[in-house]
């Protein structure tokens, strides 16, 4: 059997799939299903400084192999997380990584400040690409002097791994990428959902509450693609690739184009026990192909 | 709660008018215990435009046969193309899902309030009122006496009592200007509704003002079924919860309903 | 049955049912499936100065619900053109527009000055969205002072409607779109196909000879959709929207979210007659909303 | 040429071993007419990552019966779901689409060289030959006897020779070590090969040199099929060429392959 561990800047991870913010509540939830000791990493839902309710449904729409959701980071706050849904999750053998939230530079220092404290919490991915919240999110994303503003300011407060979640929404994903390592992320982990919109022709209404969401799944597979071979090829930090990641293959193409670590998002909707079948096949191709480690993989397109 | 995400076996699909049918699956491995308002996640096999699973409610259960049954409407691909489906097929359920009715000690006489594809947690509901010996009356509704089905089921259950909008069958009406509502004793204690949201806000609002509870099971559009996307909120007196997961029963008094 | 006629600019289409550019050649091949005279108009395959090959196979990926073509604008030239692709379409009772490529703003004037002489050409698209050439194309699309300096260019030599074609590569598409607005552009084309990536995990290479492609299917739905609604909001020259048509439905969604016209691209490949049953559609929408016009879903979303 | 978009009912599927297998389909309207080489663009039924139609040769046809079949081999999702497709069942088709073989006039001695599913075309073209009077000898290679397939179609329209790489049918090696291109006479005026590029490329050499001429169809993704997306070229001395439009019939010294 091949090895399967990476590492992403200083952490490294039994295995390089992991799940993704949003897709897979904090995890409790999905003990019902899987071993979560067997997953890379556990990305959990986006934290905000304080209470959110999200937006008001409908929040999601079905889109050809995709789908929309303006979810907008419905969470409880990091103080009752911290208090009530860290001490249950902490013991898993595998990393929980907070997903970080803010509509000002200040809330996002102050998460992150709390989160520095948490032991088990050894990395956070800061999210500049929500494309569901009024404020903040992924405004902070899209231009290059602001993600270098707010990873900056983050950085001074945090001591452990810093992921930056890049939104694909952009021009030219490479600058955004270079502009957050210059600012001192270990890491940039791309693509966030893409903005979209859903009508109902019918009604002559749009499906959302919040007129547009984002766009995850498959069809979001081939820019998702894109934007990691551009980046890896830009940047020198380790690039965590996502985006309508469905089944082993899809992670190897990811890997090829030059991703360290996977996340799967939309997958788990359809499938709770996807990211350990994705373990397996992966481990099946490394065999097939005869790769000693994953590692081999990474950015290994030969163009 | 014992979940299982497993492909079944199509044993056969009943259809019962032009656009509702009965599906039969067998499961390859022992039913976990079925709850009255439970439900399923259905992935349609292969179909254009059908990315995400269904969700349906479970119908029936037969623990020794292993086998598990769903009442469903077509009203668009996916539940076209899974009345489409053939014996010895198989389709991928994840169950059970959600929360459950609840039966409250003591209680004496119930009354269900269904209407279009609302009926289906009914019949498990029924046999469990039933066993308990608690006296049923369901009251179904529909807009002619095409709609009014699965009766011959209800009626091993309790007494029925039909409104068609058009008179067709039973008292012409909604179900909520049935005449049950109008007598000055209302003999039940408790009142549980499923069927499209305006028949269940409207029931909830005359129920709870004669002081009576309600337990309603909301219908959604959901991405995940099992608590993890957010997407299928509704909002509470807590705040938003997730119908999947906290429900898809509620209490209406916890609810807070919009249009 | 509702009127289907609509205008752009001063521009007057039978019906707002028209082909993308490079979806369906000149026509000319598609006489044997359907009667071009029904059409409301006809973007053909993009021109450049001179004779181009295109890129090297394989040009094409499927994808999830979509596919990416790195085509890389072949064609004759437009001399060719004139002399003898022209004479054989211009009598066409629909409108032929022709679709303008180039590398540098003087390409792009020399073909428009050719078109200006026309007769049975009324309109011009200035594509400044084509991601499959390396000069040119697309890095005209994604700034705004570069979007203006080849419209402005253009304005001055062509007299008749000038439609601009926008990337959906880029951060602000209403930005770009009230930028050519200000540079004399009579209309807006959205979208051109969002750069993507196609890799074949087997042989560890790319799919496509040129690494990357242009996403076009009904994947992209739903950015082209919040795409045409942003830029209609943004502009007050009218917009034809594009981007996963695949039916009369699409199409009515587009006109909600502010099309005047729509172009059917990729859904030309599955059905060649599917630009006639969506015509068809829209009149049996429009019969059983029971509205008198096309027009009246123009922007009509209720939001 | 005059082509049909229509859909077409499943006579039957003939599987022929692990992964190929014949598609009979019943025409609703007159068949126009075929030509050996021809085409049909398949669109396959609601499948997960099948977007865009299939291409496939024609196999045979009759069209006092408008029965049209198609020889396929199962390499991926669309191959795979044509080939479980159930009699009754309505299939897409555009056709007949692409140019044809060449049959030059006065032509006496035809050798026709075909590998895997690019035997398909040969049937239609074998039976033309033989209307016109034309001697035909057919060389099917595969990698073991389990690949030489339809030989009993072949035997009607000309003589049959074979290779396999392990040799456990006809002469061991691949088609281009057969020894009817080692002996000094080189009967053949006219040489027409259908199958993997490389086998095509093999061929086009070796014949070319002989200074006989050499017809191919080429492989190729495909996005339309029609000639408008420019996605299916091949370069030629005069420039890139449509595969499906220009060809997929072409002389092989008008081609210009790379690898
Ligand atoms: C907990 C729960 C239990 C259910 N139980 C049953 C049942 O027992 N029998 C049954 O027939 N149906 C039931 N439904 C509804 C069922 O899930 C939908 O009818 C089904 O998902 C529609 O799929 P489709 O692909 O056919 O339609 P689509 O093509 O997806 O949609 C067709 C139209 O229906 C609307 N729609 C789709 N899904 C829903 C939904 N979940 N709620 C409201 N509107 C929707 C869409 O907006 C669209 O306008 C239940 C739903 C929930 C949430
Ligand atoms: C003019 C023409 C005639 C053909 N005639 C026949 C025929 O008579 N019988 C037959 O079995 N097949 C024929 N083919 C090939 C056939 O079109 C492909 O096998 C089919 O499209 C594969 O579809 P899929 O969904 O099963 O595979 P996919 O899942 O799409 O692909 C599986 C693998 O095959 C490769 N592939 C897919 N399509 C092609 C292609 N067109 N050329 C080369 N590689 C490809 C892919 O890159 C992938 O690696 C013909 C192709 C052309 C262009
Ligand atoms: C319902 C839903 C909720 C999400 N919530 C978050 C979130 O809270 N924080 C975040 O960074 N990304 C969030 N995302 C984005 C995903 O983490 C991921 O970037 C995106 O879905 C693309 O991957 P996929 O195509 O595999 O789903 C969410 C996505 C979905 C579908
Ligand atoms: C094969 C192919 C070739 C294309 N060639 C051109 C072109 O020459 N000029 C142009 O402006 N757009 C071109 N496009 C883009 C389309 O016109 C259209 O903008 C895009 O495909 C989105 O629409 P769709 O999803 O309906 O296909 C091409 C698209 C495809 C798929
Ligand atoms: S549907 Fe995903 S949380 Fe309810
Ligand atoms: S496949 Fe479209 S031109 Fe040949």
């Amino acid at each position: 059997m091949a090895k399967l561990s990476i590492k992403v800047h200083d952490l490294e991870f039994q295995n390089p799939v992991t799940v993704a913010s949003g897709t897979f509540g904090f995890g409790e939830e999905m003990t019902k299903f899987i071993d979560l000791n067997k997953l890379g990493g556990i990305f959990v839902k986006g934290l905000t400084i304080h209470n959110r309710e999200g937006n008001d449904y409908p929040r999601m729409a079905e889109t050809a192999s995709g789908m929309l959701n303006s979810v907008g980071l419905q969470n409880k706050g990091i103080d009752y997380f911290i208090k009530h849904i860290y001490p249950n999750i902490k013991d898993y053998n595998t990393h929980i990584i907070a997903n970080v939230n803010g509509s000002t530079i200040e809330d996002y220092i102050a998460v992150t400040e709390k989160l520095n404290e948490l032991d088990k919490v050894p990395a956070i991915e800061l999210n500049i690409s929500c494309p569901n919240v009024k404020q903040g999110g992924m405004l902070f994303g899209i231009s290059c002097p602001s993600a270098i503003a707010v990873t900056d300011a983050v950085r001074k407060v945090y001591d452990k791994t810093l992921i930056v979640k890049l939104s694909p929404n952009v021009t030219d994903i490479a600058e955004m990428a270079k502009a957050v390592e210059g600012a001192g992320a270990d890491s940039v982990s791309l693509i966030n959902t893409l903005l979209g919109m859903a009508i109902n022709a019918e009604k002559r209404k749009p499906v959302l509450s919040t007129i547009t969401g984002g766009l995850s799944g498959p069809a979001i597979k081939p820019v998702a693609l894109r934007m990691v071979w551009q980046v890896y090829k830009a940047v020198k930090i380790p690039v965590i690739g996502m985006g309508g990641i469905m089944n082993a293959t899809d992670a190897i193409e990811f890997f090829l184009a030059g991703s360290s670590a996977i996340q799967v998002g939309t997958a788990n909707f359809i499938d709770p026990a996807i990211s350990l079948k994705i373990i397996t096949g992966i481990n099946e191709y490394l065999d097939r192909h005869n790769f000693d480690c994953v590692e081999d993989l990474i950015g290994a397109l030969e163009v | 709660m014992q979940k299982i995400v497993e492909n079944h076996e199509v044993i056969e699909t009943v259809h019962l008018n032009e656009n509702s049918y009965v599906l039969r699956l067998k499961s390859p491995v022992e039913i976990p215990e079925i709850h009255p308002g439970n439900f399923a996640e259905i992935q349609v096999p292969d179909t254009m435009g059908v990315f995400l699973r269904r969700p349906f409610s479970i119908l029936d259960v037969n623990y020794k046969n292993r086998e598990i049954s769903f009442y469903i409407k077509a009203i668009g691909s996916g539940t076209q193309k899974l009345g489409e489906l053939q014996p010895g097929m198989q389709v991928n359920l994840i169950y059970p899902l959600g929360n459950r009715y609840t039966i409250p000690q003591g209680l004496k006489r119930a009354l269900i309030v269904g209407g279009g594809t609302g009926i289906a947690p009914f019949i498990l509901l029924g046999k469990e009122l039933k066993e308990k010996g608690i006296e049923t009356t369901f009251l179904i509704g529909g807009r002619t006496s095409k709609d009014i089905l699965l009766t011959d089921k209800f009626s091993e259950y309790g007494t029925i009592e039909v409104t068609t909008e058009d008179g067709s069958m039973g008292e012409k009406g909604f179900v909520t200007s049935h005449s049950l509502f109008n007598r000055n004793d209302f003999p039940f204690e408790y009142v549980y509704t499923c069927g499209p949201d305006a028949m269940m806000k409207a029931v909830g609002h005359l129920v709870t003002q004669k002081g009576v509870v309600c337990e309603a099971s909301l219908e959604n559009m959901m991405a995940c079924g099992y608590g993890i996307c957010l997407c299928c909120v509704t909002p509470t007196v807590e705040g938003n919860k997730r119908v999947c997961y906290e429900g898809p029963v509620f209490n209406v008094s916890y609810l807070k309903w919009q249009n």
